[in-house]
């Protein structure tokens, strides 16, 4: 029988060797696999090439991934934030190393990894310095310039509930990079709130079909749902403000 | 409007201007506030690069959803008939031309449409671009709000950006709290001034041949 | 109030013009808008481009465009089949022009024109007399053929639901070239069996967001579904076999 | 086996070989037959390129269903943990390298793995390849199901292809009425003769050089 469920999430990052690309999906927290994290954290691993929209806020997941000393490169389009401390003192101080990249040829390479597209022309970066020394061509009145796939050894994701195929669906704008990452890695590995049974999920509405995901782990109920509903707040900086009724957003 | 307009009365001003069933990303900072002001009764469809189309406004403070945020990682709420979807057909939307307007913050505008909103050049500052380049390049039409000054005093229209460019040639108009002007073939138009300057002032203020 | 439904399924062709590139949603007969193509015949316009992925089988849909004589020329993968005898005939009398292009690289230009690609390498059709002439590259150590974004001025497709945004759902293998159709047109009209409240669709769930569509045409619910929900069949040549209890397949 | 096989104890035959947990597709006509003959109790997922995973078998004559079709157009089913996507992103699955596995028909297989399945170049026929040449550089493993022999005797399997190429150097094994051959990197290898053939017989018939 298929099943890519895994008890443990230890044994789930354990393959990932040292010097590995590593995608992580999220956009800012929304999305982002905490839990992976800091299991790859506890894992050990060093010298890791992370690929990610941002790099890091706050202390937990990335930023402390990054503090931990693990991270040798940061491949993202936005590593400044108002609380992106952690990164900002290793950049300054010549410790990560940084690819800049405009966040659609992220996105759009990273899906071009997935598909099996060897380069495309991009109608974003040309003119500007983000776009300096790579191939550009007019294809018909515009101008456009090369970019190849990012591929990586292991994505780790975040979703909301999984099947034991790896099917896979995301909770509203937290979807983000999930489904594009998952195709692009060698091995994907997902975490979710919960596991449903096989066929609990509506095959017209699965985002990242099970073939993309290689390991499931459930990290269960994030804090600010009961019973699979929005229950109303948890601020950006973490703390959870209870409603006392339920409601739907 | 005899005085300067407040940032809160610019991005009404905007919002006036954007038609019925327009498809619309708004850039991080005070193009955010377009939002709040979108006259009664009209219906404006808010694109969000991180994923969805039918974005609404901020939620109460005891409603945050950390799964539900914009582009500048602020909560936001949901509106009837909106759809998530991820960042490559977040992107795709918007590479692929089908948002009809964006409004972006910028550093520099130049009299041909160059846009400068993602870096100063400063040495040792953390560099970060997310998704400008892309609606720069991407929306049917580029508007620019913005002061029209600098705090060094400095004036933010210019002939030729000496900031690194976001995209060239792509902004169409600029609201700013003294004017608001289109980019021509001939360089910067005056469509209307704030607080009562005469365009000679402004040429005056900014150094730049504006045209009629 | 934003509403793309249309009541008149005329006026929502009417403005395809002669020449024109139409692409045509559906594998088969599943998603094909048999209703929009009917409307576009009676529209009567004429030299026009279809891009299909096949080129039409009995004598209706796609078939019945092109027996009135209103086709120039077919891009498709798999003109082929049992019962394509229309297109067969017009091709070996060289009534309609024919341009083959392997099914993937047909969806993946497709794509590629509404995400905004100049081109892209490909790596199928390499080392086939289907990418002869085309230009070639070697990326790492694979080959790879560039090919282009394939626009039209409209796409026609078929879906199950549509609210008055134009944000669709599809049913089942329907779903096929509809959703990247819709992206790489100027003008996309939807033919869908019902029209539904806004907000009726579940946002996690929407494959085709109303951006994408311009034109919404309800057309009645397939006769093999009641109700929403499958009853039984339709048998491939177009024969209906009710069931006498409704039974979800 | 002492007699050649039927087509559909060939079917069964490649069924046995395909590991549990592989996400295999099936190309158009005898290769579908291979879903029939899943061993009790292994869960093999199936792929068909008109953008579903989780194919099931033919439905009942009363229960067809339109909308749930298969890559040759006929009717399928849909199995648990099934999920349906569209084309682009279905042909992302093939042309990345996500299927494990596919089993396609052939004209012809070249003793370097070159496949010709698309097209006999016949003069007045109408051509179609659909997604042959996808499948092909895709999938980890193409696999062919054929008869050795075409209708006119002449074998499928040769030095060189004398048919139009589905692609270059695709095939790892082809399951044939008379034997079940590898390709190497030294050409044809035979695993397994069937009706009692050797293989120097099977030289003599196919003109082939055969390995060990």
């Amino acid at each position: 029988m298929i099943s890519k469920i895994r008890t443990n999430i230890r044994d789930a990052v354990a393959h990932i060797p040292d010097g590995a690309t590593v995608m992580i999906g999220g956009f800012g927290r929304a999305g982002q696999p905490i839990e992976l994290i800091d299991a790859l954290i506890e894992h050990g691993v060093r010298d890791l090439t992370i690929v990610s929209n941002n790099a890091g806020s706050g202390d937990t997941g990335i930023a402390a991934l990054l503090a931990a000393g693990r991270v040798r490169k940061v491949v993202c389009s936005f590593p400044r934030q108002s609380d992106s401390w952690v990164f900002d003192r290793l950049y300054r101080a010549g410790e990560v190393e940084l690819e800049l990249v405009p966040q659609g040829n992220l996105a759009e390479r990273i899906r071009a990894a997935g598909a099996g597209i060897g380069a495309f022309f991009s109608p974003t970066g040309v003119g500007t310095e983000l776009a300096a020394g790579k191939e550009h061509r007019a294809i018909g009145e515009r101008e456009y310039v090369l970019e190849y796939p990012i591929h990586a050894d292991a994505a780790l994701i975040s979703a909301l509930h999984a099947d034991r195929y790896g099917n896979l669906v995301y909770r509203k704008t937290g979807r983000n990079f999930g489904p594009i990452m998952a195709t692009a890695a060698t091995i994907t590995i997902a975490q979710v709130d919960t596991c449903v049974e096989l066929g609990a999920l509506d095959p017209e509405s699965i985002v990242t079909a099970g073939i993309f995901v290689d390991h499931v782990v459930a990290v269960g109920e994030r804090s600010w749902l009961a019973d699979g509903r929005f229950v109303g707040g948890t601020d950006p900086t973490g703390i959870t403000l209870p409603l006392s009724t339920k409601e739907i957003c | 409007m005899r005085r300067l307009p407040t940032r809160e009365e610019l991005a009404a001003r905007i919002a006036e201007d954007i038609p019925e069933g327009a498809v619309v990303n708004l850039g991080i900072g005070a193009p955010t506030l377009v939002a709040n002001f979108i006259p009664e009764g009209r219906e404006i469809i808010f694109h969000t690069e991180n994923g969805m189309l039918g974005m609404g406004p901020a939620p109460s403070a005891r409603r945050l959803d950390p799964d539900l945020i914009n582009a500048g990682k602020q909560p936001v709420t949901e509106r009837a008939g909106a759809a998530y979807f991820h960042h490559a057909d977040s992107f795709a939307m918007m590479r692929g031309g089908h948002l009809d307007l964006c409004v972006l913050g910028a550093f520099q505008v130049s009299e041909n449409g160059d846009l400068a909103n993602w870096s100063t050049g400063q040495p040792g500052a953390v560099p970060a671009v997310g998704g400008a380049m892309d609606l720069a390049v991407g929306a049917k039409e580029v508007y620019v709000m913005t002061d029209l000054f600098a705090r060094s005093g400095e004036p933010k229209l210019v002939n030729t950006c000496s900031y690194p460019l976001t995209a060239p040639r792509c902004v169409k108009r600029i609201y700013t709290d003294h004017a608001i002007f289109d980019v021509t073939r001939h360089g910067f138009r005056v469509r209307e001034i704030f607080g009562g300057l005469s365009p000679h002032d402004l040429e005056a203020r900014t150094g730049l041949k504006l045209h009629d």
